[in-house]
């Protein structure tokens, strides 16, 4: 862990920031009677007229970030809300920076032991909660944030983030669940506020995610006051974002509209970030370098659900930054760049490999495609080898995405881009290898099981046109083989309980990193997940074994390979078949400067400034 | 009039009983389980338990029954289990919206289609007759989706009359500026089927007695229709139109979708992907009460067209 | 009744002059014939003689209709994923020890086992079909001669490459069927449902009405997802039922009304003045008159529910993957057309515009010619 | 002097479909003289409301046209060859019109006065302030009582007689020169259709208007009308002044129409049918006359002892209002015997009937078939008696099933009731029954729709015939028949208690015929008897005022020479 903070020790002291709020206000005159220069760029930060007109394709839940538990929440929470660590705004891979941390933590005890300390003279956002009074941001508000995530009353989606792994927090959730209160002023041995700005957190045994944890919103400070103020029955606050990021809450049109604007109490910072290997970083740093952090005084956020109106309100101006999901790509991409059109109107685009993985998976516990035995691996490797990947690239996702190789994608820490997975799409041999095994035709033409029995394949999906398209995919590939396939239609809800119960046969699942690192994605075949992320309810005695090793040591050729044997292990026991990673594009209007869509942090309006001059259009 | 009215709401209760019971059935009884979704990427069964706990679905069916029945009696519904938003507050807010749309478009609309009617009814059984009923028969056939699609492309997008989507805080604004496109797809998509609804309830006056003597009076052709069929046609006409209000409601969250009104619609079909049971039970509730007042809404405008109807 | 005279003297009933009336209308003939020639195409298809290899793949993908020829664009460009990927595609090689391999080979009679050269005692990987693998591998390395696909298609193909043409044909006869099969469910409900509640009366009716309102209050849309959710079963059976048991309420109230206005006419009376039963009275006296009523419904519901297939496709609660439709067709047809695939909704889109359009004017003329009171 | 209008070879056609016309009025020519009235007489299918309408240009455009040649001069102005705007001046104005149904003829969202005056606006020109006094006026004139206050009232809020007087007010409004009146009274009771007719009579003197009063009931003009048209199939029979025509008819149709009404005065054993005058008139008639009236010794086969029947409806939130149809009638029906029942709408006639059948259910009381109560039986037990009571209703068009053969509706009773032990015995019963009542085999493969009124009834006859009942219930059978029609169904219905001794409970709204039927009349008033006798008796010595009431509003046909 050599990671060190790529930004400069931040200007301004507490006294200056106090008065932050006038600093907005006085932004135009700034502009106006062309103070002395200095003066300008040490006061003027965010200007209210810079506004960044964002879209969202799906409702946000609330801005709780213990209970929201969707991308969008988390997005918004990232511009309110302060974590301890985050992510370096330019370099890739990604890695970890100090936020509201001083530095990055200390490790000791063999990786069991983080110690944080706060930077002092961060103060939440004025609120009616904190009775007038300033309210700087301590430790003990990370301690009082972390307990939140496993309040069995907040019923946090993300307690997993914690859970079995602080010691003593598992046993504060058991209490409160038995007593019904949660008890905040407990004194954990793993949640240790050992000063007024000191965290030292304690691990029951070694973690080296825990840093990414801790850069990961929902573990972001909220002050308990707001809580206490606001909270619904449920102990959560998802209408009153009380934090120390650069953005707050200005209005909110449920699942309609929100509107950030300028924290005045936010202390704000130089942009000062290092350029990459991407030749578009030399721009963005030409773009900013200097400029005092945020120039955006608004934001607005429009929930659009249908892709045809988002992609018209972009081009027709009525946007400055949307992601551009699959099925609309063609319409304004060519290959992997933007069409002409597009280009001819400065239209930009951020572009890379999502950290995300799509994976076709198959019940390890189930009597047909589940087992260990080789008759059950063959059937099961003999689907995975009828499956085209290329062609759900070239005809589903439109080019718009690669194909898997390895169970960590690119942009994670563990991801090996020289790895060749074995798997490959040959239904000749598929064929062979079914045949060997004993799946004979019968007389309609499909195969049976060895034992005679009819063979069928359940697959799960979602009602929606991609699931529609799974489907066609799924059944081509199993009428290849001739393998007779029926398809589970559910409501995504539906669906992920039963998955997580370990009813359903097979499914294409996705998923997400939390957190750049490959143990994120190495920990969803590990069976003491089973119910929980092991969607393939896999348990392959070799590949616990590997992992068990893996997760005592950090990110290194060591782990990696382990990871590499696992990963073979994945395709030659074929609990799962790779898919795809897709990617994401970003188009930007010309007028936004500075721009880069970052692979793990959700928002990036405090990084970026906006051309009023209006030369962009 | 007021024991009719007494006597109408007080026939609403078996209907609203069983509207609980079957919004129960669907929902609590075979609806799924959201708590699998609530409970985030990774979960132990011990939190899918507690999930259900503090949903209060692990209750006994008929203390969930007895739970919701209660809820629609104090007409609160709690809290929507994935934002924690207060389901009155839901309603309270996206009912704005969807009203600022649907009232200008059912006026418009009834008003075009009843104009429209008396006109080809006036021309029965003309060429022109028959091409209009024939352009609404294949306006019919084709999906309101296409409609939508096309109209925000060419309207909104490639000549920019209109902008192409959005949602402000000021009313006139959202009126005129917002709210224009949709109520002219939604006028588009209604006429063919109203008019030929029209033009039929039109048609059966027409043959009416009272026509001939009209008539008979020396009463123009014009005057017959505009006053003397009209306002007859106009009973059969007023019950069509009361009893599209509440479904319209929800039938309106295509529209709002693409053009980001926040309206109920959306929000039901919002509800509907993350199964918040709350807001959606709620939502079916209301419009079921909407639907019963409205049905006895036009049965009381009914007495104001028509004398002959006795409230009873 | 057994008569003994022969057919030809029992002289045209209500039904050949309704008949007679629609065979005079031009709009009613010509709608008829196209909605003929779809059953017959439905027939065809159905008994397998057409459109049976729908789901062949026989052209590219995208293939463009035969009239706008190849295209250039499509053919050259092997849409390429666009990775940064360049290593071999040689799978990484990794020390990999079969537990089995000695066993096997033995069978086998020979001593060959790929990775078994990786001899690495410290990897705990294991291939347990490895031999078997290798062998397929060393068999099968024949290259399977690839079927060369058609650069254009009649009406085009569509992403996979399938015919066009032969999907829609294929799709009509799900479409007409399940638009056909829900609408019978329905109009049997909402007739015996009609019949008994406005027959009987009383508690009955009460009950019915009930049924009714409830129904009724419940917003369609939120209905017809919890009936789908409720039939959580696939197939086209439970698209039939989901339209079915929803869409009863419409026939329902007509039925209703004609029984209660025919329970007081004359004709039943004299049917309980001589001793009919009230079932007999129900289904032999009054039924025949009100079946007008209910067949026109029966052809406005098949009408509204090919229409109401395609956003249950939308929904998501379509046919089956291995069954075409209208519906699935249009849903497809969506995405395509953002990338200027426009041909598949255009043949789904003419079909149903097509058969809708004559269907309805065939139902509306079929109502004038069955109630020429109207018009 | 000049006429007021005449109609010259008017022909009116009729499109039925796009291959088949049917000429309705076939080139007649009449005259309307001044200040006078003019009777069109003819039955149904006879062309006289087309005829009517036609003057006016009310022809439904779809499907009926005047065809080029004919004449209708008014005012030196062929009617027939003006546009729609120059007629609408003439209507309402010069000429203007009332209609049969006086219910649905009215606007029913608009109120009375609304009506009235926007003929007065229209054509006179008035204000509103103006055209209301008139209308007040003008409803005191045809005498509605309280004109301020009904000005403001529904048509729905009036009776049918009053409405057919706002009828005749608004189209007396503008003071014109032709008053056309479409059988204005047909469907009104008879004390009021005495009234109406009275109120055109005494109108037509005042204003001085002409008058064309079109109907199918010769004796119905027999006050008013100065000249007669009869007409027959779109032709004229025969034209002229009332007295000629009444008196000395030449036309052997005209001879048919005036005979074959049952008479007050008269019973013939049989009545005159319209094929005996019309068939060379020889006249075979059997003018004998009839003997009816009951005698003590007469066995009863019904004794309806305190018949009641109430009807219920909603009212407030739990209550129901009780509405009592039939009190307390009790009556005895002796066998082959006729009871006639008369009475006016709403008397409860037709209610006594069918809960005799238990068509409804009896409130109260009994009813003693063969000295069995057969309104407290079991639906089972009175399966055996359903039999041999039957119905025959009014409108033949509308008891037959529409769906049915002649044969299924002959049939199905007997198979129901297991009368004829299979399928081919009751076939050949119901051609004996078809021959019975007069019609030939091939009915028995016919459906409804191809028979006319009187056939239809005939076949409603043979239906109750299969059932050999002993008591036949006539309700208004006769009523919505043309008058030849009715003589012949008449005639059957007598042959008929002739031969099989039936008792007919006979009701019907026209005393004459009720007369001619019954040995014993009981008259019905608001559900209850007001007087019950031997129907000579009846008619010479009414005991109650009503039935005097009722018996004087009969028309008398012509009698100013008889």
């Amino acid at each position: 862990m050599s990671l060190r903070a790529s930004r400069r020790k931040l200007p301004g002291s507490p006294r200056s920031s106090r008065r932050n709020a006038s600093r907005v206000m006085r932004s135009a005159l700034c502009a106006a009677t062309l103070l002395a220069l200095a003066v300008c760029v040490e006061v003027v930060a965010a200007d209210m007229n810079k506004v960044v007109r964002h879209v969202f394709p799906a409702a946000e839940e609330g801005f709780d970030p213990a209970a929201a538990h969707d991308l969008y929440s988390g997005t918004v929470e990232q511009a309110i809300f302060e974590t301890l660590l985050t992510y370096d705004y330019l370099a890739r891979p990604s890695k970890l920076v100090p936020l509201a941390a001083q530095s990055l933590p200390e490790v000791s005890d063999g990786g069991r032991s983080y110690t944080f300390r706060v930077r002092p003279g961060i103060y939440f956002s004025p609120d009616a909660a904190f009775k007038g009074k300033k309210r700087e941001l301590v430790a003990e508000d990370y301690a009082f944030s972390l307990k939140r995530l496993v309040d069995p009353k907040i019923r946090s989606p993300w307690a997993w983030l914690l859970e079995g792994k602080i010691i003593g927090l598992d046993e504060l959730a058991a209490a409160a669940k038995k007593s019904g209160k949660f008890d905040y002023d407990a004194r954990l041995p793993g949640l240790e506020v050992v000063d007024r700005y000191t965290l030292r957190i304690r691990l029951k045994q070694p973690d080296y995610d825990l840093s990414y944890v801790l850069a990961h919103e929902p573990t972001s400070a909220v002050a308990r006051e707001v809580v206490e103020t606001y909270a619904d029955v449920g102990g959560r606050v998802m209408a009153n974002p009380v934090g120390t990021g650069p953005y707050r809450l200005a209005n909110w049109i449920r699942s309609s509209k929100i509107f950030l604007e300028a924290n005045p109490e936010y202390r704000g910072f130089t942009w000062n970030f290092k350029a990459g290997s991407d030749p578009e970083d030399a721009r963005i740093v030409a773009e900013m370098k200097g400029k005092m952090m945020p120039q955006v005084g608004r934001v607005e956020i429009s929930i659009m659900e249908e892709d045809q109106s988002r992609l018209l309100a972009f081009q027709n101006g009525e946007l400055d930054l949307m992601n551009l999901e699959g099925p609309l790509a063609p319409m304004v991409m060519n290959g992997a760049s933007l069409s002409g059109e597009m280009r001819k109107k400065g239209v930009k685009l951020s572009r890379f490999v999502d950290p995300e993985l799509s994976y076709h998976y198959w019940n390890m516990t189930d009597p047909v495609v589940g087992g260990l035995s080789k008759e059950k691996i063959a059937l099961r490797r003999a689907m995975a080898m009828a499956y085209d990947v290329d062609e759900e690239i070239r005809i589903v996702r439109n080019g718009q995405a690669i194909e898997a190789q390895y169970p960590i994608p690119p942009g994670v820490v563990g991801n090996d881009p020289a790895y060749r997975s074995s798997v490959k799409h040959d239904a000749t041999s598929a064929n062979a290898l079914l045949d060997r095994f004993g799946y004979k035709k019968g007389p309609d033409g499909w195969r049976t099981l060895p034992d005679g029995k009819p063979l069928v394949l359940r697959y799960a999906s979602r009602p929606d046109s991609l699931g529609r398209q799974q489907d066609e995919m799924w059944k081509k590939a199993l009428d290849s083989i001739s393998i007779r396939m029926e398809v589970q239609k559910d409501k995504f809800t539906e669906l992920l309980k039963l998955e997580k119960q370990c009813r359903l046969q097979m499914r294409t699942a996705s998923w997400i990193a939390d957190y750049p690192d490959g143990d994120n994605f190495m920990q969803l075949l590990y069976s003491k997940n089973i119910f929980q992320s092991n969607n393939a309810c896999a348990t392959i005695p070799e590949y616990d074994k590997l992992y068990e090793q893996s997760i005592r040591i950090p990110a290194g050729p060591e782990r990696d390979r382990l990871y590499h044997e696992m990963a073979r292990i994945i395709e030659t026991y074929a609990p799962w078949r790779l898919g795809i990673s897709r990617y994401r594009n970003m188009l930007i209007q010309p007028r936004v400067l500075g721009y880069k869509k970052h692979p793990i942090l959700h928002s990036e309006w405090q990084y970026i400034d906006v051309d009023t001059t209006g030369k962009g259009g | 009039m007021y024991g009719y009215i007494i006597r109408r709401l007080w026939q609403m209760i078996p209907t609203l009983l069983g509207v609980i019971l079957l919004v129960f059935l669907l929902f609590n009884w075979v609806g799924g389980d959201p708590a699998y979704v609530l409970a985030g990427k990774i979960s132990s069964a011990e939190q899918i338990e507690n999930i259900r706990r503090q949903l209060g679905v692990d209750q006994p069916y008929y203390v969930q029954l007895w739970i919701f029945v209660k809820q629609v009696l104090t007409a609160d519904f709690g809290a929507s289990w994935s934002t924690n938003e207060p389901v009155s507050h839901i309603m309270t807010t996206r009912l704005g919206p969807s009203l600022t749309v649907l009232i200008p478009y059912l006026i418009l609309s009834t008003l075009v289609a009843m104009g429209l009617a008396l006109a080809v009814a006036y021309v029965r059984g003309s060429l022109t007759d028959r091409a209009v009923m024939i352009v609404c028969t294949v306006g019919l056939s084709i999906s309101i989706l296409v409609y939508i699609i096309v109209f925000q492309y060419v309207f909104a997008y490639k000549l920019g009359w209109f902008p192409v989507q959005g949602w402000s805080d000021s009313f006139g604004q959202n009126l005129v500026v917002y709210g224009s496109l949709p109520i002219i797809i939604l006028l588009v998509v209604s006429i063919a089927p109203d008019l030929r609804l029209f033009r039929t309830f039109v048609l059966d006056e027409i043959n009416h007695d009272y026509v001939r003597t009209a008539r008979a009076k020396g009463v123009s052709e014009n005057r017959i229709m505009w006053v003397h069929v009209l306002r007859n046609a106009s009973i059969p006409i007023i019950t069509h139109v009361m009893a599209q209000v509440p479904g319209l409601l929800i039938g309106a969250f295509l529209v709002e979708r693409f053009f980001s009104i926040p309206g109920i619609g959306r929000e039901v079909i919002l509800a509907v992907e993350r199964s918040d049971f709350p807001v959606i039970k709620a939502i079916t509730v209301y419009v079921a009460v909407a639907t019963m007042v409205f049905t006895l809404l036009a049965d009381l405008m009914y007495k104001a067209v028509d004398p002959r109807v006795q409230l009873k | 009744m057994p008569f003994d005279k022969p057919q030809h003297v029992i002289s045209p009933s209500l039904w050949a002059l309704a008949w007679k009336r629609l065979v005079a209308s031009r709009v009613a003939m010509v709608s008829l014939g196209i909605v003929a020639a779809f059953l017959m195409l439905i027939a065809l298809s159905a008994s397998g003689l057409i459109a049976k290899d729908w789901a062949r793949e026989t052209g590219v993908n995208y293939a463009p209709p035969s009239f706008l020829g190849e295209d250039i664009e499509q053919a050259g460009q092997p849409a390429a994923p666009g990775g940064p990927i360049s290593a071999s595609d040689k799978p990484t090689e990794l020390p990999i020890q079969d537990p089995l391999a000695d066993a096997i080979a033995d069978i086998r009679g020979e001593k060959k086992a790929p990775g078994s050269e990786a001899p690495s005692g410290e990897s705990q990987t294991v291939d347990p079909l490895a031999d078997v693998m290798a062998d397929i591998r060393a068999k099968g390395t024949q290259a399977t001669v690839a079927e060369t696909r058609a650069s254009t298609l009649p009406f085009g193909a569509d992403k996979w490459g399938r015919d066009v043409l032969k999907k829609t044909i294929k799709g009509s006869e799900t479409s007409i069927f399940v638009g056909l099969a829900a609408a019978f469910v329905a109009t049997l409900l909402g007739t015996v449902f009609g019949a008994v509640a406005g027959y009987y009366g009383r508690w009955l009716d009460d009950f019915f009405n009930w049924f009714y309102s409830v129904f009724t209050a419940i917003p369609y849309l939120l209905l017809i997802l919890a009936v789908a959710a409720v039939l959580q079963q696939k197939g086209t059976l439970t698209i039939i039922l989901i339209l079915g048991l929803t869409g009863w309420t419409g026939t329902f109230r007509l039925i209703r009304g004609e029984y209660l206005k025919h329970k007081g006419r004359e004709y039943v009376q004299a049917a309980d003045a001589i001793g009919a039963s009230n079932g007999r009275r129900m289904f032999v006296h009054i039924f025949p008159n009100v079946s007008h009523v209910v067949l026109v419904q029966l052809s406005i519901y098949t009408v509204a529910f090919i229409k109401a297939e395609v956003i249950l496709s939308f929904l998501g609660f379509g046919v089956p993957v291995d069954v075409v439709s209208w519906g699935s067709m249009l849903n497809e047809a969506q995405n395509e057309l953002i990338l200027g695939k426009w041909w598949q909704l255009a043949a789904a889109g003419t079909a149903m515009a097509l058969l809708v359009t004559a269907f309805s004017l065939f139902t509306d003329e079929l109502r004038d010619a069955l109630d020429p009171k109207l018009k | 002097m000049e006429p007021l209008l005449s109609v010259r070879n008017l022909r009116v056609n009729f499109r039925l479909d796009e291959h088949t016309t049917f000429e309705a009025v076939k080139g007649i020519s009449f005259d309307i003289p001044k200040n006078a009235t003019v009777a069109l007489v003819g039955e149904s299918g006879s062309g006289k409301s087309v005829t009517s309408l036609s003057m006016l240009g009310l022809l439904p455009k779809e499907n009926a046209s005047v065809l080029p040649g004919s004449e209708i001069i008014y005012g030196g102005r062929n009617l027939a060859a003006l546009d729609q705007t120059e007629l609408r001046e003439l209507r309402g104005a010069d000429i203007s019109m009332i209609f049969q149904e006086p219910m649905t003829s009215l606007n029913p969202v608009f109120t009375v006065g609304f009506q009235l005056t926007e003929s007065l606006r229209l054509h006179l020109g008035l204000g509103p302030g103006a055209a209301r006094k008139r209308a007040i006026e003008l409803l005191a004139e045809v005498g509605i009582p309280d004109p301020e206050f009904k000005i403001n009232a529904y048509p729905s809020q009036m009776s049918g007689g009053q409405q057919q007087r706002v009828m005749i007010a608004i189209a007396i409004a503008c003071e014109p020169k032709l008053l056309i009146a479409d059988e204005p009274t047909t469907a009104l009771d008879v004390t009021i259709q005495k009234q109406i007719l009275d109120l055109v009579a005494e109108l037509q003197k005042k204003h001085q208007m002409s008058v064309l009063f079109i109907t199918h009931d010769l004796a119905v003009v027999g006050d008013i009308a100065d000249y007669l048209v009869v007409m027959r199939n779109g032709e004229i029979r025969e034209q002229g002044p009332a007295r000629t025509v009444f008196e000395t008819p030449r036309d052997p149709y005209t001879k048919a129409l005036l005979q074959c009404r049952p008479r007050l005065d008269r019973r013939p054993v049989r009545l005159p049918v319209i094929e005996d005058f019309m068939n060379g008139g020889g006249h075979t008639m059997n003018l004998a006359e009839r003997k009816r009236g009951l005698a003590g010794s007469d066995p009863i086969i019904l004794d309806v002892k305190n018949l009641g029947k109430n009807f219920y409806s909603r009212e407030g939130l739990f209550g129901r209002r009780k509405f009592e149809a039939v009190k307390n009638v009790s009556f005895k029906l002796p066998k082959g015997k006729t009871l006639g029942l008369v009475g006016e709408s709403g008397s409860g006639k037709t209610t006594v009937g069918l809960t005799l059948m238990r068509l409804h259910e009896a409130s109260s009381g009994e009813a003693l078939f063969e000295g069995k109560d057969i309104l407290a039986m079991s639906p089972r037990e009175f399966m055996d008696y359903k039999r041999r009571i039957q119905i025959i209703f009014q409108n033949p068009y509308a008891s037959l099933n529409p769906r049915m053969i002649i044969g299924q509706i002959l049939t199905e009773p007997m198979q129901i009731h297991g009368i004829g032990a299979s399928a081919q015995e009751r076939t050949e019963l119901a051609f004996e029954l078809l021959q019975k009542v007069g019609l030939p085999e091939v009915s028995f493969y016919k459906y409804p729709h191809e028979f006319s009124g009187g056939q239809r009834q005939r076949i409603a006859i043979a239906r109750c015939l299969t059932l050999k009942p002993d008591i036949l219930i006539c309700d208004e059978s006769v009523s919505a028949l043309d008058v030849s029609v009715q003589a012949q169904v008449l005639n059957l219905l007598q042959d008929l208690q002739d031969e099989y001794h039936l008792s007919y409970i006979f009701i019907s709204h026209d005393l004459a015929v009720v007369k001619y039927m019954s040995d014993e009349i009981m008259v019905m008033n608001q559900g209850a008897i007001v007087e019950i006798a031997n129907s000579d008796d009846i008619y010479r010595h009414p005991r109650e005022s009503y039935t005097r009431k009722l018996l004087s509003a009969i028309p008398k046909g012509w009698h100013h020479g008889a």
